[in-house]
């Protein structure tokens, strides 16, 4: 396709309260599959979507972070994670089943400003 | 104790309507009793007949109906809350002439009232928030 | 008496704040859902509930903590609770007040 | 009624993004219809539905302030204000629409724990 | 210019769907286009053809509805996040054997492809967050 | 360049926080919904605003002030648009995020 443009999908919301975990998800792999140019950014309570070892059977829920792979299978390599959201939470990339690459706030302003479409989650 | 539980989120939306459930079951095996659901704000969309969640997702208003039904519980959906968010019942719909009818099977629409009657009435009342 | 809910993560919504604000002494805080998260250990959160430990019980409910992937993490002496033990602490409890 | 029990209105969210403010003005005019002891309590947002010269017109939303006159119609005298809400906010009682009676933290929680039903908008 | 909407909250419990209509009305009055409309998580209540809010309350589903029809607009349901709400239009409806259907006219249900193929081809692509 | 929406209270949400930790310098702030509360001078939160002002332009939509009978209580900088002046800040600006 021609027409390729630059697609950020953001991720501010934890897992399980509502769908946007699965939601951002679907969107960043259409955009893989309409061949754009797909980053994805998790931030604040978003990055609790990477957490290792979720286990919500006994809420009756999928485990969402089960498809984080397939970013990388769907050659989606540009996965970023604002570090003071993960400060904030006390964590760091070992607490995360996915590579990310960790940008600070600053980086994380470039890179929306450089995107041509923003989705929200 | 006589419980009632007032449940404010939608399914898919919130996690309110599953911890409700799972809070009711487990109050019901360990032999306590519901004397009234009440569905609120929008929670009224847990009484919808037409949801069709993925087949491998929980079907939360199945869940409930078949909770009321086994358990033969009161189920109060607020008429008002309802009415503006598109949950309506077969009497409803031909009174206001819409065209179709989507209130599950064991679920009753009435007002507000239900749920201060239920507060008097029961020894526990505990709201699940959005 | 009264048990306190409190459903929101604390980073994104004021709940916990104003719950711990009003939570009068020798009531007790039940983190549920999104609400679990306050129960991570040094976090920029976890103070509010060190504090709190000292003059009430916080509990969480498990299968919230199981599902975001929060066992090893949590602060001491918050207690672990499933929907049974929820169902009990309504009991002891008098009124329950939920924020959200 | 002989079954006389205090009722408490919790009111935590800001008027016109959903209905808690509506919601809860029912619920308090139907408590007293059903004769209880009824009591209103603001705090958090929720301080914001009693200020004066809301004009919703706009936003094509009703006056939700205009109803809080019915309470003392429908003789429900204890409503209360949470003063740290009212002094995060930059507000005094000169800004609301309606008598009130400001209490402090603790009074707010001897409130709730006085009560046989709390409600929560 | 070529704008797209995107509605996440439902009427009633949400102001999005409010400010995404004035925002709309404003930008085709003053002589720009509208893409697609795409209605999206609890934004697919937008949708309902059976909502009855109160007489004296905007009907925001019907504000919707003549919206689209006035400037011939292209509305998009995402069809996920429908079916699982309760939103379904009468093929999936006898797809799925429900006792009804309630999409409203105007409106098309089909995948969040119909999203990112907005944001590819309009000039901006603006979030009503719930 | 990016117009940052936020529809949420300052004192409810931790939206605006973080947008204000992200925003471009050069970038423009839109406050809407419930996000106009951040807009009323000498509150708990107003330093915020005073302080993004001093970087960057901060837009309230009239309408939602007018709605909950703020008019008067704004702080002094902030630059009040109706419904077309948001569209048109739209078009100014590149790419709109939506803080919510």
């Amino acid at each position: 396709m021609s027409n390729t443009k630059s697609l950020l999908i953001v991720n501010r919301h934890a897992p399980y309260d509502g769908m946007y975990a699965k939601e951002a998800m679907d969107a960043a792999l259409i955009g893989a599959a309409f061949n754009q140019k797909v980053s994805v950014m998790f931030m604040d309570d978003g990055v609790y979507q990477l957490l290792r070892e979720q286990a919500p059977a006994d809420i009756r829920q999928k485990n969402t972070s089960l498809t984080l792979p397939m970013l990388d299978m769907y050659d989606i390599n540009n996965v970023y994670v604002e570090r003071a959201s993960l400060q904030a939470r006390n964590l760091t990339e070992e607490n995360l089943l996915i590579p990310v690459q960790v940008i600070d706030s600053v980086q994380a302003s470039e890179l929306l400003g450089q995107q041509d479409i923003i989705l929200n989650f | 104790m006589k419980y009632t539980l007032a449940i404010y989120g939608a399914p898919y939306s919130s996690q309110a309507p599953q911890t409700a459930l799972s809070f009711a079951k487990s109050l019901l095996e360990s032999g306590h009793s519901i004397y009234r659901l009440f569905f609120y704000m929008d929670g009224v969309h847990n009484a919808s007949a037409i949801a069709v969640p993925p087949q491998d997702e929980v079907n939360i208003p199945a869940e409930w109906s078949a909770l009321i039904r086994k358990y033969d519980l009161d189920a109060v959906v607020c008429i008002a809350a309802a009415l503006r968010r598109g949950i309506i019942d077969k009497t409803e719909a031909e009174r206001y002439e819409v065209s179709a009818h989507n209130f599950a099977e064991g679920f009753t629409l009435s007002g507000l009232g239900q749920l201060v009657d239920a507060g008097i009435a029961s020894d526990r009342l505990i709201t699940f928030g959005p | 008496m009264i048990l306190h809910t409190v459903n929101k993560s604390p980073a994104r919504s004021n709940c916990l704040k104003s719950c711990l604000r009003i939570a009068p002494h020798g009531g007790a805080l039940m983190l549920i859902e999104d609400g679990v998260y306050a129960s991570v250990n040094n976090t920029k959160h976890s103070q509010l509930i060190v504090d709190a430990l000292t003059r009430m019980q916080v509990f969480v409910l498990e299968p919230d903590i199981k599902a975001r992937g929060l066992s090893g993490l949590l602060i001491p002496g918050v207690s672990l609770v499933g929907y049974p033990g929820f169902v009990e602490l309504t009991q002891t409890y008098d009124t329950v007040q939920s924020w959200y």
